[in-house]
């Protein structure tokens, strides 16, 4: 099937289909944004036997082969559709890694696995200290005979708990004037001995994330992705254009959905100063998607995303923001609860959409950190 | 760092922010949030009954009710020390009100009963105004000299922790407070976790019978019972928030002092640091907005006090909640976890902010006053 | 920099581009803005017969009356490239208000006089539409096959300059477009001066008789006279306000990379550095805005294509106003002074964002549009 | 007379019956807010044959010798009943750093002709290249047997064009190791031959600032105040107690009193979106008042400011800057215009205050200076 032959709109219909067929109802719209592997198991399944599990593989590795055109369609209809975040890690990022830097027998062995969900991947990069910092790792992996011996610890993992592998980035040399040597990417099988996962609540009492400890744990050399030292040119290259979904629409957009079910439950339209500022939200997120548009229009033309792709990721998670602000606003005394709050028939997640607005903004590089790129790499000042 | 700058001749102010301090070393604020929450309670039992003896629980209360008479200066130097300490039990809307509600009922042996045990800790009140829609719902019907209460209050604190409820209710005369207790039949309290950890009630009267005593308070309407009360309590409200503020200011300037990042303290960076300074600004703001409503509060011109207290309020709750919102976004992820206590401020913030008025009402409701004059 | 990214099969654009750029290089925007001021004026008759030799006033005029029959995507990187240039002649307000007024209007020996002078540049054609207060006063009464118009035309661009106005009244019938000439018995012409440097014209009619064949359009309304001609007419002026914003960026960093305060170049700080991506944001969101409209405009969804216009201009306007502030603000006390371009910028961005709709009003009407669907 | 005896409303009722007695009623209110000396001469003279003219000087001087909670009382007055500022460098300047620092001889020479108005004094600090960065300044002053030579140029110096004196840092030495040493006040007779002044004028069209060349001007030594290459420590004493009036509300309310006029002749208070925006404003400006109060009290009380009190400066600048925003966003397709527009009855002059509300944020420091030296005095931030 060449996907990338077909129009626009038949490729939004195939999509279409395939949900109507094999997604069940329960898994659509759900509340929770980063299910576990065993909550939407069966939607992972069904899109690998209809072939539409990892939309930019190429064919040839079961993938769809998609252009970054197609591909855009794709992650929209996905939230369109109000399709489950799966543990994706596997399928987005270490399937195309060793894809570009995989040995022949790495991705013999592991990209199947992937699409069978017998291997679930985590990704293991930040660590205590080294936020957006992330060149001043420090998880150690010494070289004893034919294997490496790994110790150290990661944070921010998300989903480690359900994963059996992880992708992480150690240090394996600290001789290197810069600090981006001497960093290797290792697959770690995360049922070695030595490793301990520790599940961290967030704000929303939640635990998508972890921290994963190594201690003295054994990993074969062949586990090793590209060279030995090498490994931030491997992590690097990951970004690409799948950068301009870190600047999609989607959360303000939901965030935006929930602040007019509650405004029309409450009457709140009927406000004029409620409108007046509601009239912003609205039009700053009509506008992302102008700004959007922008970036994907270089993507659907051929062409590659430079830094500036980072302004969307800034502003809409400041949007996202704003936009739970205001929910708030609106709730008045209800702004008290935890949990959902009623809006005529049905209820809006008014704080959860609030206390999850406070991530976005941090993770993935801070939007302090991408506007020092910004100033940097787009606006060429002065260090 | 930002304070409330209160007079203080006597040494009162000073003292009563030293014994919080020595109170909340023996009842850390965030774990008795974390415990509340896991329990699903809205009060810590010891740590009320410990501030009750420490007087905290009737510092409005005038003195022949048993009460300590002080002033409001030294009601919001207690409830900015508070807030500072998280400590999270509901003095504003469980103290601050009862006392005012009972000060201003005649006298009486169950409103002396209901003083008495407001101050001594041994009763535990637990004030209800709010109708579940709309305007009021409950109502009295005298049957033999007594009452009939039906309805449903909502936004209760200290539901489950009460052992008696003041209920604002109308009446066919306009409206009265009535005592409840705990336990009475035709009585029921339901709870739904709330976003600093307290359980929130809402308590429902199917028929409850009442004695003729129970109604401690009349007036013409729900709002001259509740009109004082809830100018104090917003005031007390508003020291909260201002101290729970700068208090987030402090922990989050030392937080990014010690936080290194590209071989420098990101407090270091100047960007961090011109947020830090807004912080600070919003929270030397809020200080200031509520010592003027002590200083209007005092001055007798009922119309300034009323607009005093809504900017308070208004500019308290604000700053509260932007200055915690950009404090966990300047701790970082950690700042996104559940363990890390900067989240607890933010999310006791939004509670307090969203109690007896959010900002935006509370603007509209001073230029109306102000532009009716 | 921030620029819109429009199609360009032909290569058009870029050509319209260099021309400005060649334009500008004679005619310099700031100069030009500093004569009309010292002068009184509203134009600069040189540079106007300039852009009308260029093909620049009748980009939006149909072919068939001698225009350029272009689309919209030529004028908003002609009218953006006027912009970063600061050429602040009204293209919007009279170019292509008129080549759109004119391009509804049924064939007339009028009509086309009037379209050819546009284009030639031998007349200077002035929309006026605004009435004094409130709705339209300007009426027509028949007077032996002629018309008599009274009443007042505000906001008037070109005023002084114009050879004819294009005065859109109200007449018994609803609504007509008249061609009005200069110096007609029973018009008179004051003018205030705008912010940016232009003279604007109030005009009065008092009793002033017009012939037959002055009526050059007619309909049921002033509005569905000016829906269309309105709708590209703040296409127009968001692009210039994009320009004009993109371009203050640029001057911005220019002017920061070169300050040297403390030993650094002022954009070297983080803050400054932050301030400058912020309005850089706003520019890139500003063009987006604007080649989003210039796109829904071409699809035919009438609702959809207006709301793409109102978010433009509304977008564009609040972009490049609060671009210019900060960037005036970035040039430190050399940005107060009326010798640095910048402050020109700064004015002439409140005068185009106040034409035709203020952002807070086109928010509004976007909302209903939506809502009302 | 024993000023600080009188109760603070009789010390009012005093300056108003003042002001009722001699203030020409066309000074009053005065749209221009920079004044030549020649404009508002009548009230200089008015003020000093009051005795009134110079509020903080000692009485033997001629002063009123006020407390600091007097002066403000002073300043209040002063803005509430719509006294015109007068060129007001001698009196508020010149006056104060010569009692501190100034010879008996300057003290007899100078501060008579200061109340007289013979003498109009500006102050030249700034420097083109050294706006915030005081130290970095370079007008030259060489020793020449019993003068000075100066060579060089100031700029941003309010109302040289009406000046005959300037109070001026010059560099007297560059051996020093510390920037700030090395620096020399000189006080300067402006009709000496190789001084020029060029006004430049501002946003609003006005002229208040100029610039000010010096061409080989010999000043007497004798016009040193203080010591030789000790001028900054002199310059720097200036600030004291007078800071709080850079954060003084009286801008934002002036500029309030324009918003409600105008929103008051369009009906706006009628449009809860307009009463929203228009609320918070109105409780900004309310708020600052409180915080004006808390250091106000500080003063009245005895006690001396700190570095913190500059938050004021900051707040006040940026909300008389949003007040005339909002005036002009009321203004609608008004806001097109230069001059004053219409309001009921009057005329708003929304324009003028829009444009005039630029320069406070950036004169006396910038508030990015501002939020600097909070961030190291106040806050503690390391660098």
């Amino acid at each position: 099937m060449d996907w990338n032959a077909l129009s626009d709109d038949a490729f939004r219909d195939a999509f279409h289909d395939l949900v109507e067929r094999r997604l069940p109802a329960d898994l659509r719209f759900m509340r929770k944004q980063r299910p576990l592997f065993d909550e939407v198991a069966v939607w992972y399944h069904a899109l690998a036997e209809e072939g539409w599990l990892a939309p930019v593989w190429p064919v040839e590795h079961g993938g769809m082969g998609l252009s970054p055109a197609k591909h855009m369609i794709y992650v929209e209809e996905w939230g369109r559709l109000g399709c489950p975040r799966i543990p994706d890690h596997g399928i987005g990022l270490i399937g195309p890694l060793l894809l570009e830097h995989g040995t022949e027998e790495q991705k013999a062995y592991y990209l199947p696995r992937i699409l069978s969900g017998e291997h679930v991947w985590c990704q293991g990069y930040s660590e205590p200290g080294a936020g957006s910092d992330l060149a001043s790792l420090r998880t150690a992996a010494l070289r004893d005979g034919e294997d490496f011996v790994v110790n150290g610890q990661k944070i921010w993992t998300t989903l480690a708990h359900c994963a059996n592998w992880i992708f992480a980035l150690v240090r394996t040399s600290r001789d290197e004037k810069v600090r981006q040597r001497g960093i290797t990417v290792l697959l770690i099988d995360m049922t070695s001995p030595g490793v301990t996962v520790r599940p961290i609540a967030n704000l929303r009492g939640e635990t998508d994330f972890c921290e994963v400890f190594f201690d003295e744990v054994r990993v074969p050399v062949e586990n090793v992705v590209g060279e030995v030292d090498q490994g931030w040119n491997v992590a690097k290259s990951v970004l690409g254009h799948e950068r301009i979904f870190l600047g999609a629409p989607t959360r303000p957009e939901i965030a935006i959905e929930r602040l007019e079910k509650l405004a029309q439950a409450r009457g709140a339209f009927d406000d004029p100063a409620f409108r007046s500022r509601y009239a912003r939200h609205r039009l700053d997120l009509y506008d992302l998607g102008s700004a959007f548009e922008r970036f994907a229009k270089v993507l659907r033309d051929g062409g590659e995303l430079g830094a500036d792709v980072s302004v969307l990721k800034i502003f809409t998670t400041e949007l996202y923001q704003r936009i739970t602000e205001e929910t708030l606003t609106l709730a008045g005394e209800d702004a008290r609860f935890f949990d959902d709050i009623e809006a005529g028939n049905g209820h809006v997640d008014a704080m959860n959409l609030f206390l999850d607005s406070r991530a976005p903004a941090i993770f993935g590089g801070s939007n302090e950190i991408q506007k020092n790129i910004l100033a940097k790499a787009v606006l060429k000042l002065p260090s | 760092m930002p304070q409330a700058v209160l007079d203080d001749p006597d040494g009162t102010v000073a003292m009563l922010r030293d014994s919080v301090a020595t109170l909340a070393s023996r009842f850390p604020g965030p774990a008795s949030v974390r415990a509340k929450r896991a329990g699903g309670r809205d009060g810590d039992a010891a740590l009320w009954q410990a501030m009750a003896e420490a007087g905290w629980t009737g510092i409005l209360l005038p003195e022949d009710l048993g009460g300590a008479g002080l002033t409001l200066a030294e009601q919001v130097a207690l409830s900015e020390a508070l807030g500072r300490a998280l400590v999270s039990e509901p003095i504003a809307t469980s103290a601050v009100l009862s006392s005012c509600l009972l000060g201003q009922a005649a006298q009486s042996a169950e409103r002396d009963r209901l003083a008495s045990g407001l101050v001594d800790g041994n009763l535990v009140l637990a004030p209800a105004w709010m109708d579940m829609h709309g305007r009021a719902t409950v109502a009295r019907t005298a049957t033999g000299g007594g009452f009939t209460l039906s309805g449903a209050k909502r936004h209760v604190d200290f539901a489950l922790s009460a052992t008696d409820f003041l209920v604002v209710a109308e009446t066919p005369d306009g409206a009265g407070l009535f005592s409840v207790p705990v336990g009475i039949a035709g009585l029921s309290v339901e709870t739904a976790p709330g976003v600093d950890g307290a359980a929130i009630g809402t308590i429902r009267f199917d028929q409850c019978a009442l004695p003729a005593e129970s109604l401690i308070a009349e007036a013409s309407s729900p709002n001259s019972l509740l009109d004082e009360p809830v100018l104090h309590a917003r005031v007390a409200l508003a020291a909260e928030l201002a101290g729970l503020g700068s208090r987030a200011v402090e922990i989050t300037i030392d937080y990014t002092r010690g936080r290194v990042q590209f071989g420098k303290p990101i407090a270091s960076f100047q960007v961090i640091q011109h947020r830090l300074v807004d912080m600070w600004t919003d929270a030397e703001f809020a200080c200031a907005a509520v010592v003027n409503a002590v200083d209007t509060m005092a001055l007798g011109d009922a119309r300034a006090a009323q607009m005093a207290v809504l900017a308070a309020k208004a500019r308290a709750g604000d700053a509260a909640i932007s200055i915690c919102r950009r404090a966990v976004h300047l701790h970082g992820a950690m700042g996104f976890t559940d363990e890390c206590d900067i989240g607890l401020y933010l999310k006791r913030a939004t509670s307090l902010n969203a109690t007896l008025g959010q900002p935006e009402d509370l603007r509209l409701e001073f230029v109306n006053l102000e532009r009716a004059a």
